[in-house]
């Protein structure tokens, strides 16, 4: 039984069968890959799960207990955060402003009146928040505006949002899309520290492949909102049901 | 370089010490004379809050020349205006007590709060020991209260609701201008010599406090001679399209229609009706008739060719003189300074804005005191002849002035774009008179209070 | 909703370096006491600051040291504070606030009418009647935002304006509005019969004031005012404390990317009510202040103009900054009040001095813009603010201040470099 | 039923001007993505061009007859209108009698201008900033152009009337049947709901079959996509600008003989306009224009006596109420496109 179990969930927008009973269990403290031409309905698979869609039908259970209905902040609660294929961040705050929120948030919950202590006097939430800059080599841009940075920075940023929350599941969408070779090496043995933690579970979507082969240890492949095959990495490269779906793509 | 109409405070003409010193506490600049804003012996202010912006900023305007134009005759300046016609001979074109007249204006913007913020500052600020003008009846007795608390004198200006000086009347306050009540038995012999008395009556009535009491008046006066109220409906103020409102009289089964409006209301109100062919319409078998209430000469010009033929009442008018004779003497010298002055006649509220300062300082002048008890107690039960009303009384149980009403009707054919109106019949003053305890006026509860002089 | 870098420019590195000198004045950090002692100071010494020209001089027309002008900057200054906290710092650009006044003035009137003319629990009623109406109105109108947002607030404004001026006459006087009256007799008050109730506090009346006469100078210390200064600066101690909590930390993010509070477990809209009934209820403490100062209350400070007005005072002073809508509301009513009253002849007597036909030129050419004008100055000068200093009168102090740094620092170079 | 019949017409007209001004704001909206608090100042502005326009027309220069005297008793100096000297006495009448509809002659240029000025002047600078930004300085604008005329042309308002062959009523009932006085409905009323039909059709028309049109419609939906094709999109929204401010400009016009032109009668119909373009939905035409309509006929039920007596201060609120119930259960609008801020 896996920590993230998907049952046979559908989604259409109006003619379009966006996703096709879908059925994905991602077994706890691993890393899990899925991958897909364009349109593969990856996107609408973690909306689902992160609370933005709701399916049509099925079930997506986390932890044993189903995040169908809950709101999108109710399932960060459980335990599932989210990398977005271009970062999210709260560009009108200091880069140390943005790593503290999540740890309030991971604290005091979805909302708390603390409208009188200071910032100031929060010196647990701040160190949180500085050591898991000094982790991913951000501590020196603390008080950085965060919209200012590049994009590299940015992703690096939100990485660390997600990563400080702890959280059981962690969904990254494009991880490394649009970064420069080092950037993504850089962000590649990040991850890989991660997963070799064992404490977090990573649920990737990629278009890179040398990102995906260099981290998953399994992978889904899905093809026009249904899942293919799903296997070891080694099963799925010469696979030929994915060489069909992946036809005319890029080399896989 | 300093003109005359600086602002100086009085306190400071009586207390004004070299180095420091701290005054005693007092309670809003009382001194040792015993009341707020003693002038000092070279001047006195006067604050003038007129409505400067917002829909009644041209009354406003017209109100405050009228205002400068006093100070001017009070001085000595100019050739005097009314002081020549007006029966008591106490001012002498020397100031006030021998003070020379200063005034600040400010905009009261026709909102109650703003006038009440307007006459504070001029009281605070620029030791005004008396406060006049503005247009609405909300702004009047609003500032009245303020007057009544701190201690000063208020004039109202143009203010027509009956609660000014009816449930609202204070003893600090006093109204020149009619009311309501007196609109409504000013217009009711007429309406029925003109109109007859089986008419049937539509009340389009704006929906705030002055809507209200005209609306009562003039149902109460015209049911009394025999007319029936078909139905009345409550308009927006912020209302300027009326037609949806002017649409169903047609078909209601009355062949009269009140418009309780005032102002752009009236306006809007007006042409509307006129456009929707109510003026030419017949019903019941009788010509379709159309009263305003409150006739206001801009706004008639305002209202153009639309009005003519609309009965109204009115406080004042330019022409009475020249059209009724030497009872109402005051008004060409008044219009004759006004014109000559600015160009074009003035209006019933520059009339009456005029008259409150004369009258204020004449009481003054005969109480010898700018004491605000002194000065209700010269104002109280005054008569007086020569403003341009005939024979006025200040009645002292309420602080309202009873003088001779005058009906208007729009002129058919105006000569130039002042000439809007033509009167067309005076009410005497006894057919307007009401006790002061009349239900309309807040019954037996409304009292004046006591004067405040502010110490 | 001004240039975001301006704001946080103004916001968070203050922070940061309040900390590095955290001494924990009060809670706050230096930069922030310091602030703070400079508002206390200003409001404090009002009287004087704003009584700088003698009495009789010229000059004396530009004096705002009374009472009422006064009372009207500190109230309007929390009025603003407020506003700010809900769209300086969540985004959301309310334009409904002045319904919030105006039902803490309705409230504060008949508390007093009914019950005692002791201004407290007059201002704590409408405190609770704003909070709760906030509630209502910000529960709705928060389920849209952006400009959907302003209009649904509006239109619960405009719905409460045209109502207490018509329907509602009964509990609100309509047009006229609601006074003490001497027919009102406060349960908790031992009224002679005929008298007329006044606000006090604990016995002492609003309305008192000391003069204090110095040379020709003039300085009103009224009781009302620094009634009003101490709440002011209570209520700015509590805003500064708000902006510089978590909470405030999570309304800013409201307002930088709510898509990603959700993904990291907050919720923003329990935040931004929670900012908007703040906000509601510095609104009503402003309603109530203007009752217990003038216990008067008019149905057109609920019209959708005053809303406008408290919009227009924050953008004008700074939208997002502690001090700039003290300083808009400042300049808006010394505006209405002061340069409304400049008149023709005032204006021939500035310009008395100049040969007579290039003085009738002076005035023709300055009256349009005074007076009954002031309304187009302020246009203009509103507009000239929202095109060329989108961070308000704040950001233009910044780059001046600016300007006189880079210039010190210059002339220190070369000064460094000479030796 | 006859009542029911008036008040949609009265509804039908009311509409008209809120479709108008409505119509300008969302192509402003959809065209520039720009927030326009100052479109009631145009409209303003419009009415302002037929006062103007009249007034050019009643040019006169004074005449001293001693025949007659002033209110001083001084001779009378009596104005002789230009017109008169130059084209006769009747003619000169006809034209000042006909000078509503001939202004719009004159509103046209003037308010393509106005509007060209102000976005190539001010508009353009906010494009990229914050919608509050753009409502704040438009807000400022509409302030600045309303005291300007109010300089001008003073408070009260001011009479424009319609020619004398439209004033009067039409006895509309007897078309449909009832009996003769029960439905009339004024000429100039009508006049003005068919003006507005027209004004309507031909911006449709426009955006529709002409090239320039298919542009800026191209260009509502994906501004950047057209500007990479190489069409100059600037100088068209530039001009769209402009027709807006024209369309509300003459809608303005062919108003002031409903109700007298007045400074502030932009602000009146500001408010209701945004309420009117965010009930259709923002951005979208159809939506805007069914919306003022909707909105006009519910303000005149409401406004029935029959309706008031049992909601006392129903005919105050309504629009608002149409407003807070529409956003609720339908944020982006009657017909307003998906995702187009629907937040």
């Amino acid at each position: 039984m896996g920590i993230l179990e998907v049952k046979g969930v559908n989604k259409r927008f109006g003619g379009l069968q966006a996703l096709g009973d879908v059925n994905l269990s991602v077994a706890e403290n691993t890393c899990h890959a899925i991958i897909g031409p364009n349109g593969a309905g990856k996107s609408t698979l973690l909306n689902c799960l992160v609370g933005k869609l709701i399916p049509d039908s099925g079930s997506v259970m986390f932890d044993g207990q189903s995040v169908l209905g809950r709101k999108p902040h109710e399932i960060n609660q459980m335990g599932i955060s989210r990398v977005f294929q271009t970062p999210e961040i709260f560009a009108d705050l200091t880069v140390l402003e943005n790593v503290m929120i999540p740890c309030f948030a991971a604290r005091d919950g979805a909302f708390r009146m603390h409208a009188y202590e200071t910032v100031e006097a929060e010196a647990d939430i701040r160190d949180m928040a500085m050591t898991m800059l000094e982790d991913v080599n951000m501590a020196h841009k603390a008080e950085e505006h965060a919209g200012s940075m590049s994009r590299g920075d940015k992703r690096r940023l939100e990485m660390a949002m997600c990563l400080v929350q702890k959280p059981k599941l962690l969904l990254l969408d494009e991880p490394t899309a649009g970064m420069a070779r080092a950037d993504t090496n850089n962000t590649i043995e990040l991850l890989k520290s991660i997963r070799d933690r064992r404490t977090i579970t990573m649920c990737i979507i990629e278009h890179d492949m040398n990102v995906v082969f260099s981290l998953a240890e399994r992978i889904t492949v899905l093809a026009q909102g249904t899942p293919l095959v799903e296997d070891v990495p080694d099963k799925i490269k010469g696979h030929p049901k994915v060489r069909e779906a992946y036809l005319g793509e890029a080399q896989v | 370089m300093s003109k005359s109409t600086f602002t100086r405070r009085g306190v400071l003409r009586t207390g004004a010490v070299a180095g420091a010193g701290l005054a005693l506490p007092t309670y809003l600049r009382a001194q040792d004379s015993g009341f707020t804003n003693a002038p000092g012996p070279d001047s006195v202010t006067l604050g003038f809050s007129v409505p400067l912006s917002g829909p009644y900023a041209d009354e406003g305007a017209d109100e405050l020349r009228a205002l400068e134009l006093a100070v001017e005759h009070l001085n000595g300046e100019g050739d005097g205006g009314m002081l020549q016609t007006f029966s008591s001979k106490a001012l002498d074109g020397t100031g006030i007590l021998g003070r020379r007249v200063e005034y600040v204006s400010g905009d009261d913007q026709t909102k109650s709060d703003v006038a009440r913020a307007t006459a504070r500052s001029m009281i605070e600020k620029d030791g005004a020991i008396m406060i006049t003008g503005g247009s609405s009846s909300g702004t009047a007795v609003a500032v009245q209260a303020l007057c009544q608390e701190v201690g000063i004198i208020f004039m109202a200006g143009l203010t027509h609701a009956n609660d000014t000086t009816g449930k609202d009347r204070k003893a600090n306050g006093f109204r020149h201008f009619f009311n309501s009540y007196m609109s409504g038995a000013a217009l009711a012999p007429i309406l029925a010599s003109q109109y007859g008395t089986d008419r049937r009556a539509y009340h389009l009535t704006a929906d705030y406090n002055w809507g209200y009491t005209t609306e009562e008046a003039i149902r109460a006066s015209t049911e009394a001679m025999g007319w029936e109220t078909v139905n009345s409906v409550l308009t927006p103020l912020t209302q300027t399209d009326f037609s949806s409102y002017i649409a169903p009289v047609l078909n209601s089964g009355a062949d009269v229609l009140v418009l309780n409006h005032y102002g752009g209301n009236m306006v809007n109100s007006l042409t509307n009706a006129v456009q929707f062919g109510l003026r030419e319409a017949s019903a019941n078998g009788k010509q379709f008739e159309i009263v305003v209430p409150l006739y206001s000469e801009l706004m008639a010009r305002g209202a153009g060719p639309n009005i003519k033929g609309i009965l109204g009442s009115q406080n004042w008018d330019w022409k009475l003189e020249n059209e009724l004779g030497a009872k109402y003497s005051g008004t060409n010298a008044f219009v004759q300074s006004f014109g000559t002055k600015y160009g074009f006649p003035p209006s019933q509220a520059a009339h009456t804005c005029y008259v409150q300062t004369l009258l204020y300082a004449d009481a003054v002048t005969r109480a010898g005191s700018f004491a605000p008890c002194a000065v209700v107690e010269a104002l109280k039960d005054f008569e007086f002849d020569g403003l341009g009303n005939g024979p006025t009384l200040y009645r002292g149980d309420d602080h309202q002035c009873f003088k001779d009403v005058v009906v208007v009707r729009g002129k058919e054919n105006p000569e130039n774009e002042f000439d809007l109106v033509e009167i067309v019949e005076v009410t005497p003053v006894d057919q307007v008179t009401y006790p002061p305890d009349h239900p309309q006026f807040g019954g037996a509860e409304a009292t004046l209070g006591t004067c405040n002089n502010g110490a | 909703m001004t240039d975001q870098t301006t704001q946080t420019g103004a916001i968070a590195p203050q922070a940061d370096r309040s900390r590095a000198a955290s001494g924990g004045f009060l809670g706050l950090g230096f930069r922030d006491f310091r602030l703070l002692m400079i508002v206390v100071a200003l409001t404090l010494l009002a009287p004087f600051l704003l009584n700088p020209f003698p009495e009789g001089s010229a000059m004396a027309q530009f004096n705002a040291g009374y009472p009422d002008l006064m009372q009207r900057f500190v109230i309007f200054g929390i009025f603003a504070i407020g506003f700010n906290i809900l769209f300086g710092l969540t985004g959301y650009l309310s334009f409904g606030h002045a319904a919030f006044l105006g039902v803490g003035s309705y409230a504060a009137i008949w508390m007093m009418k009914l019950v005692t003319t002791n201004i407290i629990p007059g201002i704590i009623a409408s405190i609770i009647f704003a909070a709760l109406f906030a509630v209502v109105v910000g529960f709705i109108s928060l389920r849209r935002s952006g400009i959907y947002f302003s209009i649904l607030t509006l239109a619960f404004a405009q719905m409460s304006y045209a109502l207490a001026y018509s329907v509602l006459t009964p509990i609100t006087g309509g047009e006229t509005g609601l006074q003490i009256k001497s027919t009102d007799r406060p349960f908790l008050d031992n009224l002679e019969p005929g008298q007329i109730g006044r606000a006090n506090l604990f016995g002492i009346d609003m309305r008192a004031s000391q003069i204090l006469e110095v040379g020709g100078w003039q300085f009103t210390f009224n009781v009302g005012y620094y009634v009003c200064a101490v709440v002011m600066i209570l209520a700015f101690y509590m805003a500064i404390r708000i902006f510089r909590s978590p909470f405030g930390m999570m309304l800013r993010a409201v307002k930088s990317n709510q898509q990603r509070m959700n993904y990291t477990g907050l919720s923003p809209k329990p935040y931004t009510l929670a900012a908007f009934v703040i906000s509601g209820m510095y609104a009503g403490l402003a309603g109530g202040l203007m009752v217990a100062m003038d216990t008067q209350v008019g149905p057109e400070r609920m019209f959708w103009t005053a809303s406008g007005e408290v919009v227009l005072m924050t953008i004008l002073g700074g939208a997002g900054t502690l001090i700039g809508p003290v300083l808009g509301a400042g300049f808006i009513k010394y505006f209405e009040n002061i340069v409304s009253k400049i008149n023709s002849d005032i204006l021939h007597g500035w310009f008395a001095f100049l040969p007579d036909g290039l003085e009738d030129f002076m005035v023709a050419i300055v009256y349009p813009f005074v007076g009954k004008g002031w309304h187009l100055t302020l246009g203009l000068m509103f507009m000239a603010v929202v095109i060329f200093l989108p961070g308000g009168l704040v950001e233009g102090g910044q780059r001046i201040a600016r300007l006189f740094r880079r210039r010190k620092a210059a002339d220190g170079a070369t000064k460094s470099a000479a030796e | 039923m006859d009542q029911i019949i008036v008040q949609i017409l009265n509804g039908l007209d009311k509409g008209s001007a809120y479709a108008l001004i409505a119509l300008g704001l969302t192509l402003i909206f959809g065209t520039l993505g720009v927030v326009n608090f100052a479109h009631g100042a145009l409209f303003m502005l419009g009415a302002f061009c037929a006062v103007i326009f009249n007034r050019l027309l009643s040019l006169s220069h004074k005449v001293v007859d001693e025949s007659r005297t002033d209110f001083l008793g001084n001779p009378m100096q009596v104005d002789v209108p230009y017109v008169h000297e130059w084209f006769g006495q009747a003619a000169g009448d006809a034209l000042i009698n006909w000078s509503v509809p001939l202004s719009i002659l004159f509103a046209i240029p003037v308010m393509l201008l106005v509007g060209v000025i102000m976005e190539r002047g001010l508009i353009k600078h906010f494009y990229k900033r914050p919608h509050a930004d753009q409502i704040l300085v438009t807000f400022g604008l509409a302030i600045v152009l309303q005291e300007i005329i109010k300089y001008f042309f003073g408070a009260n308002p001011i009479q424009t009337p319609a020619p004398d062959a439209f004033r009067g009523s039409l006895d509309f009932g007897v078309w449909l049947g009832f009996d003769p006085l029960t439905i009339m409905y004024p000429y100039w009323r009508l006049v003005y709901f068919f003006f507005a039909a027209i004004i309507i059709a031909g911006v449709f028309a426009f955006l529709q079959f002409t090239t320039f049109g298919m542009v800026v419609r191209a260009g509502m939906a994906d501004r950047e996509t057209v500007g990479l094709l190489g069409i100059d999109i600037d100088k068209r929204f530039t001009f769209m600008f402009g027709l807006a401010a024209a369309v509300a400009g003459i809608a303005g016009v062919m108003y002031a003989p409903i109700v007298a032109p007045n400074y502030h009668m932009g602000m009146d119909f500001l408010v209701l306009s945004f309420v009117v373009v965010v009930v259709g939905g923002m951005g979208s035409l159809p939506g805007a224009v069914a919306a003022g309509f909707l909105l006009g006929i519910l303000e005149s039920f409401a406004s029935m006596p029959a309706v008031t007596q049992f909601l006392p201060g129903i005919n105050q609120i309504i629009i608002y109420l149409v407003a807070i119930i529409v956003l609720l259960t339908r944020p982006r609008g009657l017909m307003g496109r998906k995702g187009v801020m629907e937040e």
